[in-house]
């Protein structure tokens, strides 16, 4: 009987350690940023800021999250973004629909997840083959529709179904004449209770969604202007921290979620455990697909538009966020709240980095590149001792 | 017949590249009733037990659950079909707690509850008497619990059909007995058991029935008590036992000092505890002990397989320096892991690159064996050690795991060392096999070769031990020679006082 | 020799199949196009030499930095079983190392030359020696151990510039990126078969073969064995260290000049590209570097063909990306085993077929 | 380390002018990285001398060709709250929502090198080279050579980019009146090799040509590599004529030497006219500052010139 001892809670995993530890030293680094460099990181504002200029890379990490548990890669997933911006870009500037743009940002991501999931898991081909083309051809789509940038046109004679959806207006107590669609206005009807939240969604256009804010003027600061600039977070980051949401209940708690860390932890196992494998690992890529898709139209969002040269090399920060919240590319092991403060410490690197003013341009590059070495040496190590340590409490028993 | 029926496999064949593992084999297993399956390593078995629940797609043939036709293409129409299965190697995810091992893949409920599962598991974890908790990872666990873990999870899905391909390899007695409880009960309930196993002792304690396969093919279906033991392995094997059993008592040796080969003085490991320990020339001992007693982790001190924290070593009675598995290897020391899954085989490489490694690797980085000569030691052990194998060529990871294991053996006899070190040669290896490995290792300590044994079945170790060092807790208890050396006494000492 | 071939027949090409059948399937396809297109002359270069040209003669010296780091690479996924994705970034270091060296004398003569090439080799295989070090002691996976290397890796090479493309103008790096005086044949070209006959030495005379790919399938075994699975992983980043060396430097000669920005920019994916064309697994263990060889020919085959048709050479990536899922589809063991279902099912038709009329 | 003086309470209505006379100045400039090209690191060696603490700047920079990048460090530097931000664009949109945030946090926008598509009001002034202007001298130079015949090879730099869209205009508009023949037009992406590549594939083709128009200096070099290996002669009284941008020193040497024919001067020096302007000592007769730039000929261009205009070593 010698495990029976019973602990009252079982020791961490590894990944949830180092998700704690990728925890800690984002709360060390930043509060240390805050008494070294003050300036922006005393401000709320500088959280939001990140998580406003993250937002897609968020999503984006959560689905390779969830690849990487399945023990998979996509190494696609900043050149679909990037054809979304392009395509749901080009289809707004030729009179597209706000929602019909939605329903192209996510046609389009799930197509990659379906295709390459298909390939990969019931074809038995090498992820990272599959991925790769599927960069190279999202990459190339994106030039092949435009080289030239793509700004939106967000002036409102263009879209064609705002006016439609004047009509909409109608219902509510506003007058459809006087009526502009620009964020403030919705947010002041809101406010004022003269509109209902789900009224301003039906009245929505490109513009609202674009120029969008959740205000907290509260946290904000004093600008030197005298001018009050509130915290604002873009409708990106909600839906980011929706992702986030979403997917750590799936993994944490649905059957599927469950299964992408058998398959992952043995694939052989997971399919003697009686887990239909080819069908799980086809549904990771296809998340993994449609969070790229979703990933898109936030970075459209956040840019108001289609450039060929956008989210290049997202994949790789994907990646290293994902590892420094603690998923292992082995697969098997990982956690996706991990993964969104691995994004969080990447851009506070990158913070740092700029407000310490090393202005010689090599350096910026060279410490942000050490500051990851160290970070990834600290996990390794921290790995290492700990399962010394295990060993050692074996032996003393 | 076939109205009682529960399961009917009817000509079954399946083709592997260069191997026909199964022709035309048919199997049948009624209502309440405990199964063997036997037959040699390679017979077969595992890929019969494969086809059955869909991990293999069968070449022909049909398959039959009380009386209706089914088509199984998965583990989990298998399972949906009321067949549940503990393979051969343990299949489990390590990365997933004990509980999630019991119950994934066969809830229903698209949301987990987890709170609810452990509770369940930790209940039938009790029952079951498996030193494990529910929310533990299984990772964590010994080789044996997971092993438990596994039957566990089989033996509470509704079943129909139970299949243990090999489960008791890796358990004691006791845990084997628990096993037995529950194979019986289960039968009382009407569940058909299918039952793997090389310990004939186990087939005659609980099976009713057994069928023989031999090269892939069907030699024929039995009733236990109509199958005297010899015939059974006679059938198995295709001759005689005694043709190949014919091998005496263990000669009464006796070691001078000078004899010594290897002698250790408070060796202790990362995971093995301080232990003097010392082996003649020609001699051959035996570490035993219950499960986790550590003995598997003192041969692997002596190898410098973990890492050696302190502790003396003199070697011909030279001081010598092992800390690693290259300084053994070099001072004549080879040692055969008793995973040998995970530290034995190298799974895509040939049967013929496992042979040569451990040779290559001791002749060094710069002076590579040539293609030809390593062929001609690559049939040498093959036909030496009766490998079954398609061809040298073939990866070890595709021949049955028996086999895998003489490729193995062969990998350390072609170093020709002065002291081999077996954890646990045996294990899932045929009967016939098995009399042969104990007679190889009384030859190679007739030739002066000292040798480490170690086997959970004490029949065995005291066939070939002149020695047997007994283990209890990572602590060495007990040294039993000579007239001490039988069954009573051994197990005394392993239990030590209390009894 | 004779057995060779009746393997071949017996077991078919193996590993090396889907890209030789890749390699046959373009060469096919642009002889349709195009019947000159693999025309090759003997033109009279600017320097005066009878020097061969022609698009096979293009793609044939343009891949030689791919088929370079591809050997190197084919080593590192084997051991590690995973992706150096810094080779592009450390090239730059090489040949940046390799500039300073040759502007830091005065004349540039033969021995110059030879020693920029060697700091440039040591240089390399260190920072090789530095990305093997994150994976095989601190066990770092490979893909982010080398993730440093590429964040900063060309900014590195900005500051051994001291500035912006530098250049050198030498007819001996000009022999280098080009011809030597009298040999018809592109120097590059030369270097590849060279690395290739060394890469073969090291194979007969050492166990490299065996020891990597014991290493890469099953490490904890290999450890047991007595192989130090340390030291073969560092071993193969240094030899890639290596390779990318020799690929830095050939970069750099075929121009004469260095821009850290743009030397062998994005090479890393095609890299990795043209070992998994060339049937290994980027998982590791076994590996055939003669696959890894032909895969980065298949990946410029394909450019330069499109090239020549005029796709622009934003969009070549997507023809590529089709071009390369047909490939792997091809490849895929499912599609594989269709094959030979049908193939045996069309087999047994004809076989069963006069029978039936016999009845 | 002064400079961060946030007005105390500041609810108080009126806007101070920011740089005023509290002690150094803040700029936060988001530049391209200097490795980019020999113009770029001319430039950030300017913008690093004249900002500099001596002339009374507290200068930080951050360095990417990465769009999402840039508009991440441009936002970082109004929430740090710099006095002045200086912006060279990689590309020319999704400045909108960071220009406003800039304008109301009441700090001022300079734009250099490139322009931006975003509304006039949302900057002080953009000092940018005029790239179209760029391409429109050395068209018109082209045209001059009274060819009998213009058969161009166009090698592009990376799309999108303002450079890339001014040099490409140009030369686009004389292919669309049918008085030169795209022989071939790709982008190598600034990439020298790349270039080459797509030379070579042109002659292997068999294609006639008889002029390279390469955007930058590195591209016209890989050109030329591919022209040397096949023979044909370029540069003065060769059958191609070479044609480059930015003015490197090696790229005009080349020219000196007879082997190319043209280059285009782009100018990196902004950041005195911008200091002038933060500090009042000039003002903008109009939003758009445009730099005197011109182009050389190869058979014209002095030592001297290579000494005064060329960039880098
Ligand atoms: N995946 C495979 N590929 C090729 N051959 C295989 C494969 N699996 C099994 N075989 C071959 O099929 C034969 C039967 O193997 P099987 O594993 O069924 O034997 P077994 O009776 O279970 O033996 P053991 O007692 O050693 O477990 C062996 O010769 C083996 O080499
Ligand atoms: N408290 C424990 N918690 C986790 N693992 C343990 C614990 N105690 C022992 N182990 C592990 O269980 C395994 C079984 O121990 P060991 O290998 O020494 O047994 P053994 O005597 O060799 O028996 P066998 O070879 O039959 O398994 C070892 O790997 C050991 O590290
Ligand atoms: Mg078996
Ligand atoms: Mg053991």
């Amino acid at each position: 009987m010698k495990n029976t001892k019973t602990f009252r809670r079982e020791p961490l995993t590894d990944s949830q350690l180092l998700m704690t530890i990728a925890i800690c030293i984002f709360l060390v680094m930043y509060v240390g940023a805050m008494l070294i460099f003050k300036g922006g990181f005393l401000r709320a504002n500088q959280i939001f800021d990140i998580l406003n200029d993250n937002a897609p890379l968020i999503i984006v990490s959560c689905g390779l999250t969830i690849v990487m548990i399945g023990g998979g890669i996509d190494i696609s997933v900043g050149a679909v973004t990037s054809l979304v911006v392009m395509a749901c870009a080009l289809f707004l500037n030729n009179g597209g629909n706000v929602y019909l743009s939605m329903l192209l940002a996510i046609g389009i991501g799930l197509g990659f997840g379906l295709v390459q999931g298909f390939l990969i898991s019931y074809l038995d081909i090498q992820p990272f083959i599959v991925t790769l083309a599927g960069m190279f051809f999202a990459r190339g789509m994106t030039t092949i529709l435009s080289v030239d940038p793509q700004k939106v046109n967000i002036d409102p004679i263009h879209n064609l179904f705002e006016t439609i959806h004047r009509g909409a207006l109608v219902n509510t107590s506003i007058d459809p004449q006087t009526f502009n669609t620009s964020t403030e206005n919705l947010t002041e009807l809101v406010r004022d209770g003269k509109m209902t939240f789900f009224e301003a969604i039906k009245n929505m256009n490109f513009r609202t969604l674009l120029e969008g804010k959740i205000k907290i003027d509260w946290l904000g600061y004093t600008a030197p202007n005298g001018n009050r600039i509130p915290a604002s977070m873009e409708y990106g980051v909600v839906i980011a921290l929706l992702c986030v949401v979403v997917i750590f209940l799936l993994l944490k708690f649905h059957k599927l979620g469950r299964g992408f860390y058998a398959l992952g932890g043995n694939q052989t196992s997971a399919l003697m455990l009686g887990i239909n494998v080819k069908r799980t690992r086809f549904l990771s890529y296809v998340i993994c697909g449609l969070l790229s898709g979703i990933s898109g139209y936030v970075f459209l969002l956040h840019t108001g538009a289609g450039n060929a040269t956008n989210a290049v090399g997202m994949e790789m920060n994907a990646i290293a966020a994902s590892i420094i919240g603690g998923t292992l590319l082995s697969g098997g092991v990982g956690n996706v709240v991990g993964t969104f403060f691995g994004v969080m410490i990447l851009n506070t690197i990158k913070k740092i980095v700029v407000t310490s003013g090393l202005n010689a341009p090599w350096w910026q590059s060279v410490t942000t590149g050490g500051m990851l070495c160290f970070f990834i040496i600290l996990q390794s190590v921290v790995i290492f001792i700990r399962s010394k340590v295990r060993r050692s409490r074996i032996s003393k028993k | 017949m076939a109205d009682h029926a529960l399961l009917e496999m009817r000509h079954i064949n399946k083709l592997f590249p260069g191997v026909k593992a199964l022709s035309d084999v048919d199997f049948t297993l009624r209502k309440g009733e405990i199964h063997a399956l036997m037959g040699e390593n390679g017979a077969g078995k595992s890929t019969l037990i494969k086809v059955l629940t869909g991990v293999y797609q069968n070449d022909g043939g049909e398959i039959r659950v009380e009386g209706k036709n089914i088509s199984i293409r998965s583990p989990q129409d298998a399972q949906n079909n009321g067949i549940s299965t503990v393979y051969q190697e343990i299949t489990l995810c390590p990365n997933l707690t004990v509980a999630e091992n019991m119950f994934i893949g066969r809830e229903k409920d698209v949301f987990v509850h987890n709170r609810r599962r452990e509770k369940r598991a930790n209940e039938l974890l009790g029952e079951l008497g498996i030193p494990a908790r529910g929310s533990q990872m299984l990772g964590n666990c010994s080789l044996a619990v997971q092993q438990m873990v596994a039957i566990a999870r089989a033996v509470d899905m509704n079943c129909k059909v139970l299949i243990l391909d090999e489960p008791t390899s890796s358990l004691d007695d006791k845990e084997v007995n628990v096993l037995f409880g529950l194979m019986r009960d289960l039968k009382a309930r009407g569940v058909g058991i299918i039952f793997v196993t090389h310990f004939l002792e186990q087939v005659y304690e609980v099976c009713d029935r057994i069928t023989v396969l031999r090269n892939g093919e069907l030699v024929g279906e039995y009733l236990t008590e109509e199958l005297p033991q010899v015939q059974l392995v006679a059938k198995m094997i295709g001759k005689d036992l005694d043709e190949i059993s014919s091998f005496g008592e263990v000669e009464e040796k006796e070691f001078s000092d000078a004899d010594i080969f290897y002698e250790a003085k408070k060796l202790s490991s990362s995971d093995a505890l301080p232990f003097d320990f010392e082996i003649h020339k020609g001699e051959v001992n035996g570490f035993t002990g219950l499960l986790g007693s550590g003995r598997s982790e003192s041969v692997r001190a002596i190898f410098g397989a973990d890492k050696v924290n302190g502790g003396t070593v003199k070697i011909n009675g030279k001081h010598v320096k092992i800390t690693k598995p290259i300084d053994a290897m070099k001072n004549g020391i080879g040692y055969l892991a008793e995973d040998r899954k995970r530290d034995g085989i190298i799974a895509d490489l040939s049967v013929r690159e496992n042979i040569i490694l451990a040779l290559q690797v001791m002749k060094g980085f710069f002076k590579p064996i040539s293609r030809s000569e390593s062929e001609a030691f690559a049939d040498e052990y093959i036909k030496v050690l009766n490998i079954k194998t398609a061809s040298r060529e073939t990866p070890i990871g595709s021949l049955s795991g028996g086999n895998q294991q003489k490729v193995i053996l062969a990998r350390w006899l072609l170093t020709h060392p002065d002291y081999l070190i077996l954890d646990e040669p045996t294990r899932g290896i045929d009967v016939g096999t098995k009399l042969e490995i104990q007679k190889l290792v009384l030859k190679l300590a007739e030739d002066g070769v000292a040798v480490t044994f170690i086997s959970s079945e004490i029949e065995e170790m005291l066939r070939t031990c002149s020695r047997l060092i007994v283990m209890r807790d990572r602590r060495i208890v007990g040294e039993l020679k000579g007239s001490d050396l039988n069954q009573a006494q051994v197990m005394k000492t392993i239990a030590g006082g209390e009894s | 020799m004779k057995n060779n071939f009746k393997n071949i027949f017996k077991n078919g090409l193996g590993q090396l199949t889907i890209p030789i059948i890749a390699i046959l399937l373009l060469v096919i396809f642009n002889l349709i196009r195009d019947p000159s297109f693999f025309r090759i002359t003997i033109e009279i270069d600017n320097a005066g030499n009878r020097v061969l040209a022609g698009n096979l003669i293009s793609i044939i010296n343009a891949a030689s930095e791919l088929a370079i780091l591809a050997m190197g690479m084919t080593l590192v996924t084997a051991a590690s079983g995973g992706q150096d994705i810094s080779v592009g970034a450390a090239a730059a270091i090489a040949g940046s190392a390799f500039v300073k060296v040759l502007k830091s004398g005065g004349n540039i003569n033969g021995l110059i030359v030879l020693l920029a090439f060697v700091v440039a080799v040591i240089v390399a295989m260190c920072f090789g020696a530095f990305n093997g070090t994150l994976v095989s002691i601190f066990k770092i996976q490979p893909m982010i151990a080398t993730l440093i290397l590429f964040t900063c890796g060309r900014s590195i090479a900005y500051w051994i510039n001291g500035g912006a493309t530098p250049t050198v103008d030498s007819s001996i790096v000009k022999a280098i990126g080009g011809f030597i005086p009298g040999c018809p044949i592109p120097t590059p070209v030369l270097i590849v078969i060279a690395m290739a006959i060394i890469f073969k030495l090291v194979f007969h005379f050492t166990s490299l073969e065996l020891f990597t790919q014991s290493v890469g399938i099953n490490g904890s075994a290999a450890k047991l064995n007595g192989i130090n699975s340390t030291w073969i992983k560092l071993l193969s980043f240094i030899i890639l260290g290596a390779c990318v060396a020799v690929a830095g430097c050939i970069g750099v000669s075929r121009l004469g000049l260095i821009n850290h920005e743009t030397l062998l920019i994005d090479i890393e994916m095609d890299t990795i590209l043209a070992v998994a064309i060339g049937g290994n697994s980027l998982g590791g263990g076994k590996f055939k570097m003669a696959g890894s060889i032909i895969g980065a020919y298949v990946i410029h085959i394909l450019t330069v063909t499109l090239y020549a048709m005029k796709v622009p050479s934003t969009d070549v990536k997507a023809y590529k990306a089709i071009v390369i899922i047909i490939l792997v589809v091809i490849g895929s063991p499912v599609i594989k085993k269709w094959f030979a279902k049908t193939a045996a099912r069309i087999k047994n038709k004809k076989a069963s077929a006069p029978m039936k009329g016999a009845q | 380390n002064g400079g961060k003086a946030p007005a105390g309470g500041g609810t108080s209505g009126t806007p101070a002018p920011a740089p005023a006379a509290s002690g150094t100045i803040k700029v936060g400039v988001v530049n391209n990285p200097p490795s980019e090209s020999g113009y770029r690191e001319a430039n950030v060696k300017d913008m690093e001398a004249v900002f500099s603490p001596e002339n009374g700047y507290e200068l930080k920079t951050a360095y990417s060709l990465k769009n999402d990048e840039q508009l991440q460090a441009a936002q970082g530097f109004i929430t740090e709250g710099v006095d002045y931000l200086l912006i060279s664009a990689a590309e020319t949109t999704g400045w909108d929502e960071v220009l406003k945030n800039a304008q109301e946090a009441g700090i001022k926008v300079y734009l250099f090198d490139r322009m931006i598509d975003v509304d006039e009001s949302l900057y002080e002034a953009a000092v940018v080279s005029d790239m179209s202007a760029e391409g429109d001298t050395a068209v018109q130079w082209l045209l001059d050579q009274n060819l009998p015949e213009y058969n161009v090879v166009h090698i592009q730099g990376a799309m999108g980019s303002d450079a890339q869209i001014g040099r490409t205009g140009a030369l686009d508009a004389q292919f669309a009146s049918g008085k030169m023949n795209k022989v071939v037009q790709q982008t190598a992406t600034w990439d020298e090799a790349e270039a080459k590549k797509i030379v070579e594939s042109v002659i292997n083709s068999g294609e006639e040509f008889n002029v390279i128009y390469a955007e930058n200096d590195g591209m016209a070099k890989g050109a030329v590599a591919a022209l040397d290996e096949h023979g044909i002669k370029h540069g003065v009284d060769g059958d191609v004529i070479v044609m480059g941008f930015d003015c490197n020193k090696w790229a005009l040497r080349e020219l000196l030497a007879g082997n190319w024919n043209y280059d285009g001067q782009c100018s990196p020096f902004q950041a005195q006219i911008i200091s002038d302007l933060i500090q009042g000592k000039t003002t903008a007769s109009s939003k758009k500052i445009i730099n005197e730039e011109k182009g050389f000929d190869a058979k014209t261009i002095t030592q001297d010139d290579i000494d005064t205009y060329g960039l880098g070593e």
